[in-house]
């Protein structure tokens, strides 16, 4: 087995030691009548060479200009990203629960809850969560336990991410919990709240995503102050230029902060919310204390809450999380630092400003009224052929919605960032010359 | 390790507000011509988020890294949680371009080799365990069992058995496995371990009624002994249209040897983090797919049928853990797998065998791939938490301690197939050591440790005095 | 700049400190008709995706298939070996000159020592060269120092790679010795060694290269015992499989074990000899020694054979060395050992002995009859038009031997190792397929 | 760092000789069937080689990785040595399979990136330097060394001038200028520097000969002081139709101030790995081209011309280091490249301040990148040595110590640009702390280090009792 460690010579020692002739005798406990016959039809083993030959093999190519986000976004990830997020001391370490030999692992996670926490505008942040969607509902379940005599119904925007609403309702199902939708305005593309203050306010929560699925940046002006607000980020670079919005609750995904896209998992989910129901929130939790010579230390802490010790009383289930993107994401904020992400999202806004005017020059049209960010929904029936087009060079046109939503038959969804950025008159002229 | 002679605080110590911060792409005049203005802008500055230069973030992250443990200096022998060897391999080839870059929402054939690798993964999950079909989505462990524990309510909903809320679990269970089914909705009752530290059928009758949705049993369980009962025990829980959930974790004691589908188990997670040999990464990500038979496969998140119960998590899964255990499956091969398999079950007795009579053994039965010790009958009230920090000073991580938590004072201990002989035997070595100094020198094993980059941490201290964030001095 | 460590905010107060108001200030010393006016011309800055936009666009296609080899040869690096050369503790760490901060570097020393020697089959070996040419200079400039009443010339077999006798004759001519070729045997392609034992012993030294640049094992029968005889090998993995040449001094390349070709440097020369002549050898040894509390350690010992301390009188000039090239050597080594170099040497022996055939049968001759390694010179007058037809389909059938030696106008040097193993066939095929 | 809890030997304490060792490819009959029987076999077994499995080649070499010091974990004030930060950028470009595999005897157009590259890193070295030309060949600063006295040589022979033997150099200069002057068949003389720490032109006078062929300055010289009379000197060598060589090695304090082409120098070395950042990997590789003026052209390794000196090396030169600064270059441009040499000189000089008057300084004169100062004068016979080890206790590598060699007991310090305030500031109160113990505890300054993988090492016993490898038991 490539992996073994035991050489022959060891092997024979060990077994000695052991009093037995072979491995079979260490296996007596194991029914004979369950026993597995015959060997496990696994291909394998392929020596390294052969394995990568086979891997290339299997690759495709990629798209030379994609447009699609959705939820997830091809940002550039500086070099030093990868090469510190490599170090086998952060890849190869579990999760800290020992704190004298993981202060590199509770540091980050420290930095980490800190950058949600000034990225969100909230109190506190926990270590993370999955992902965006898993936060979510977690963040619901929380909110039950914050408002114990709620009304059992979530109100959930139109403009919340798909499979993130698929989810919830997954979640609720086994809560008890009714997931009512709120319509988006066809003009705007910003969620209608029809609700009264009472009914808000009586609700376990009311959750609104900004930029929404559509790109629209939501206001949320007509949200009762006194309401259980969770607010949903997907392009955490939004954070960085538009004001924090005004929820009890803040998650989504960190997964633009240098985490590749990778098929959409893993990424990192966030959590944040106010100091005083600190004790409701799910998930790692590292807090800053002293060690025995009064030197300052770092260690997980309110594990009270966590599964490990709460069991069914646990606040969640989750214990394996993703440090490692966390790690990601920390370093990725300290290396750009406020004004890098500030800047990279002001070209995103622009670069998005820019192929939505160029498109409205070809005749297409930016369906919403509403701002957006650096994502926008495209009505292309003006040239109904252009996507395949476009995809016969390798360029993605983004994500078409026809599919996914009714009354959406020629839109696409399309996410502009700085990968777009340098390039944009060339890309964009390529575009138009296929028009 | 050793404690450092620099010492490292966090980033935002070093933060200056003036330096510009890293740059990605110049300016395109063309397209900054197209400023947001409609956009209102934020109007802190982030609570006093600010810049740090490059050469003191590069600084930065290296020193922290440095203050951990990896397996890559030394053993690791979390009992249950599987710290082996992850091969670099697995690493170099999920970074590539190719593989990491690619998203769920791009059209065929773009993603075709990806689909690819997610299907042989998917066969060959199924080979090694003998259920009928795998879901692939679950993103850890815990949230396979919270899968699976949906799929078993939603089986008995459609059977009109809303009444069955009890999922039985034994003692020895880990914490996730009540807190999944609490989740789902259910009760979790538990169930008392037989003397021999396994869970006998003649102490599961008595919870045996027509409430009983299901049990969940860890197999080989947490104290590394194979559950003899479990075929009995399942079609007992059948007999009542239950269903039997086998927590997968200790996967690497089943492999080649049995097949959870043969002894009666209807759903189980996989870690790959442990198995696979996917990285724990300081506490993930990792990734856990189910495997289920046919009597759950309309339930299941993609059945398409419409009594599954939905998606439990956006996306495909975690492809990034699926495209390493592809590679680590494919390095060995079914014959490796299962050399995988005797391996550790070798590695654990042999070290077993180093300990016994030396540390209390509560359970006499034969032991797989780990070993659960106590501090019972240590001299001068030395405790677990003394030892396994004692062990950081002579080059180990500790054990995983007091779990399961029926057993007062446990030390799991797993070494995994990827340990050495030598390193066992230096491990064996450390302990009679400190077992001496517990006679000799208590005082030294209490205040350990002594070598790590902090001395022992005062973990009830965070918690009485809740700092969980660095504050900007404007902002506070 | 980029790389700055320092604030805006730190530079204020570092100038106040010094009591100056600019750096221009900390200039004075330099006599101001010498300072330069105006900017440096050089392009710049660019940031990080937009260089690295720029490097991809730079970037032409590389061939799908290279028989190329005549002294740098394409192997494959098994994945730990850049992982673990790539950490920061070897990359950016200085010569250990201070050895308790670098006992890793200087622990890797000793053993890539050891596997100099080891397989060189001599009893000693220093801590590398900048690479295979400059060694061989290097070791004939130690013959000098070995051998004091000598003749002033050195008998250079015609099979030494063409490049090393350039450079080995350029270093020559400065301190007058002569550079004399020996003939090889047109037939076997070994060298024939027309000189008496008298003469062969007079001489400062013979070279021979085996397996030579045309790729024939030489067999230096006639080589005098007791003449100063240098042996070169920049096929490394010959060493693994062959008997070691017998010869005073061993010189070569490691480039074949783990170090991409890098158009041929860096690489890592290699220099063994015999225990007695320690202090004539140039460049860095590292030996184990103690510390102060009598543990094992290791420093550089015999400093006073180089320039830092003996200056002009020194064994050579060089100081900065290859040193990482060097560790990649070692960890390859180290993974692969005896069984894992030995396999790959017969693979690459019998890959050679596939192709040659396969070409044979096509009507293409392997033009020497002496016994070849991985590596032979074929005759493709059959088929004239064959290596430009192979490379449109960019494979590259070796090294075309016209322009570099008289008579061999349709030759080329074939060198096949274990990336040509596994798909040998399809290879084949396809080159068969274009004749 | 510190004394490591974890003890590694060499590799070959690990070897087995029954384990296989890595396998990279599967057999593949067709091919096998053409087995070399034609060859024969080495008959020993490589002298004890064995193998070693993979996890323990992983440890093996984590571990010792983390015995060393590196510039990513903090100060390396090695003066001359210029231990700057090493970009990532450059590491991950470098390693692109396209760069990195290219083979040079592949035809166009597959080298066509690479000749692109070699050629824009020649104009900007052209452009720093105000030379004519450049050749990237050498390997290192003392490969270039060694090819411009070469052609030095070649130059005079050219004219007839064979008599032109003598190579003058101060005694500030680096032991490569000598020991290359000597491998070109000179004979190196040396001239004493002025009280100032500067060549004066009068000291120099006495040397003035028909038989000199040229003089090697360092400017800044290795005291990190310009040299003053470099120009008057170039002239005066120059009506002697001496060449004058200038030592690269303090480029960083250079570019932008200065061109070596504009004060007289004819020819020139770079250490790509000292100013433009490529690593220095534990000693190597390097590179150094040559900047030269056209008077020494014909004589280049690449000139074509028939009184070339010919090749110094095999292939085109240290490609893989020139990939490295292209990209650093690039990143800078002209201004960057300006701004490194303006706070070299701010760091250099905010560190001298913080040490003068507590550190003997041998010369008064005004620094720029780095400076010099001795142990005269420490208390308690307290030297240069243990100021150096002592220093590794505070979490710095020590600076360059007894060299400039005619400076009693030197310590050269030099931080570069890349080193940020707060870590020169730890190391001005680390000196302080030091020469505070150099009077009231000497004892540990004396013994240090005390936190390093091993104590001081007995480098006298190495040299005595010569260990250069390891033997196999069976092969002693
Ligand atoms: C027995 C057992 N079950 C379940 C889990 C939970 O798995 P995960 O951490 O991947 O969520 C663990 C992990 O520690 C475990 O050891
Ligand atoms: C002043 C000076 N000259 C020359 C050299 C030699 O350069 P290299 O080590 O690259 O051969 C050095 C390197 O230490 C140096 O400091």
């Amino acid at each position: 087995m490539r992996y073994t460690a035991i050489t022959p010579e060891a092997r024979q020692e060990m077994l000695a030691a052991l009093g037995v002739k072979d491995i079979e005798a260490l296996l007596a406990t194991i029914p004979a009548e369950v026993r597995m016959r015959g060997e496990l039809d696994i291909a394998g083993p392929l020596p390294e060479a052969d394995l990568r030959a086979r891997l290339s093999r299997m690759q495709s190519k990629a798209p030379r200009h994609s447009f699609v986000g959705a939820g997830l976004y091809s940002h550039y990830t500086p070099s030093p990203v990868d090469a510190l997020a490599g170090r086998s001391e952060w890849v190869t370490s579990y999760t800290p629960y020992q704190p004298e030999l993981a202060q590199g692992t509770l540091v980050m996670y420290y930095e980490f809850q800190s950058y949600v926490a000034m990225l969100t505008g909230q109190e506190i942040a926990n270590g993370g969560m999955y992902d965006g969607s898993t936060a979510l509902a977690e963040a619901v379940l929380m909110a039950m336990r914050v408002k114990a005599k709620s009304d059992p119904v979530v109100y959930v925007s139109s403009g919340l991410h798909p499979e993130y609403l698929a989810t919830l309702e997954t979640y609720m199902s086994f809560v008890g919990i009714e997931v009512v939708t709120l319509e988006l305005d066809a003009a705007t593309g910003r969620t209608k709240m029809g609700l009264d203050k009472a009914t808000q306010d009586a609700a376990t929560a009311i959750v609104y995503q900004s930029p929404n699925f559509f790109g629209v940046v939501e206001d949320m002006a007509d949200v009762s102050e006194d309401a259980l607000s969770i607010g949903v980020t997907t392009e955490a670079f939004a954070l960085a230029m538009l004001e924090p919005l005004p929820v009890k609750i803040a998650v989504g995904e960190f997964q633009s902060f240098g985490i590749p896209i990778q098929l959409g998992g893993p990424t990192a989910g966030f959590m944040a919310t106010k100091k005083s129901w600190v004790r409701k929130l799910p998930g790692r939790l590292v807090g800053k204390t002293l060690d025995a010579d009064g030197e300052e230390a770092y260690c997980i802490t309110l594990a009270t809450r966590e599964q490990f010790i709460r069991r069914e009383k646990a606040t969640s289930n989750i214990c394996t999380s993703s440090g490692l993107m966390c790690l990601r994401a920390t370093i990725y904020l300290s290396l750009m630092g406020r004004k890098g992400i500030q800047e990279i999202a002001e070209k995103n806004a622009s670069c998005a400003r820019f192929f939505a005017k160029g498109f409205e020059k070809l005749g297409l049209k930016v369906v919403h009224s509403g701002p957006f960010f650096n994502e926008f929904t495209l009505d292309a029936s003006a040239h109904p052929g252009l996507y395949d087009k476009l995809l016969k060079r390798d360029i993605v046109l983004g994500l078409p919605l026809k599919d996914r939503f009714a009354g959406r038959d020629h839109q696409y969804l399309i996410a502009c960032t700085e990968l777009h950025y340098s390039d944009a008159e060339t890309i964009l002229q390529e575009i138009e010359s296929l028009v | 390790m050793s404690k450092p002679t620099i010492k490292e605080k966090t980033v935002f110590d070093l933060v200056g507000q003036e330096h510009p911060g890293f740059a990605v792409v110049g300016d395109n005049a063309a397209v900054d011509a197209c400023r947001a203005e409609d956009l209102p802008r934020r109007q802190d500055n982030c609570q006093g988020m600010g810049q740090v230069t490059e050469v003191d973030v590069v600084r930065h992250y290296t020193r922290l890294s440095t203050f951990n443990f990896d397996i890559d200096r030394g053993m690791y022998p979390l009992g249950s949680c599987t710290m082996k060897h992850n091969p670099k391999l697995n690493e170099a080839v999920a970074a590539e371009s190719y593989w990491a870059n690619a998203h769920p929402y791009w059209p065929e054939p773009y993603l075709d080799g990806h689909h690819h690798i997610i299907d042989e993964l998917r066969q060959d999950l199924i080979e090694a365990s003998g259920f009928d079909q795998v879901c692939m989505t679950p993103a850890a462990g815990a949230h396979g069992e919270l899968t699976a524990t949906f799929m078993i309510r939603a089986y008995h909903h459609a059977k009109g058995n809303d009444h069955k809320k009890i999922i039985l679990t034994p003692d020895t269970a880990h914490g996730t496995n009540p807190a999944s089914a609490a989740m789902a909705g259910f009760k979790a009752k538990q169930i008392p371990s037989g003397p021999g530290g396994t869970l006998r059928f003649e102490d599961l009758e008595p919870f045996l009624d027509d409430k009983v949705a299901g049990i969940m049993v860890t197999n080989p369980n947490t104290l590394g002994i194979y559950e003899t009962d479990f075929k009995r025990i399942a079609d007992a829980i059948h007999a009542l249209d239950g269903l039997v959930y086998m927590d997968g974790a200790n996967f690497n004691a089943v492999m080649g040897i049995f097949k959870p589908g043969d002894i009666g188990a209807d759903v189980m997670h996989w870690n790959l983090h442990k198995t696979f040999t996917t990285p724990h990464g300081g506490g993930g990500p990792g990734s856990g797919p189910i495997g289920y038979n046919n009597n759950l496969a309309p339930f299941a998140p993609d059945s398409g049928d419409d009594r599954s119960i939905g998606p439990i998590k956006a996306y495909l899964g975690q492809w990034g853990m699926f495209i390493r255990a592809w590679c680590y499956i494919r390095s060995l091969g079914g014959q490796g797998l299962k050399e995988v398999t005797e391996e550790a079950i070798l590695n654990g007795n042999y070290l077993r065998k180093g300990l016994e009579g030396k540390l209390h053994l509560p359970f006499p039965t034969a032991t797989l791939h780990e070993t659960v010790f106590t501090d019972k009958d240590l001299p001068n009230h030395i405790s677990t938490k003394d030892i396994a920090k004692r062990l950081i000073d002579y080059g180990f991580h500790p054990p995983t301690t007091y779990f399961p938590i029926l057993v007062q004072g446990a030390l799991m201990i797993e070494p995994t197939e990827t340990e050495p002989k030598h390193e066992i035997d230096r491990f064996i070595a450390a302990m009679d050591s400190i077992l001496k100094e517990a006679e000799e020198n208590p005082e030294i094993v209490k205040t350990a440790p002594h070598t790590a980059s902090v001395s022992r941490v005062d973990e009830t201290l965070a918690a009485r005095n809740l700092d969980l964030r660095w504050q900007a001095p404007e902002t506070t």
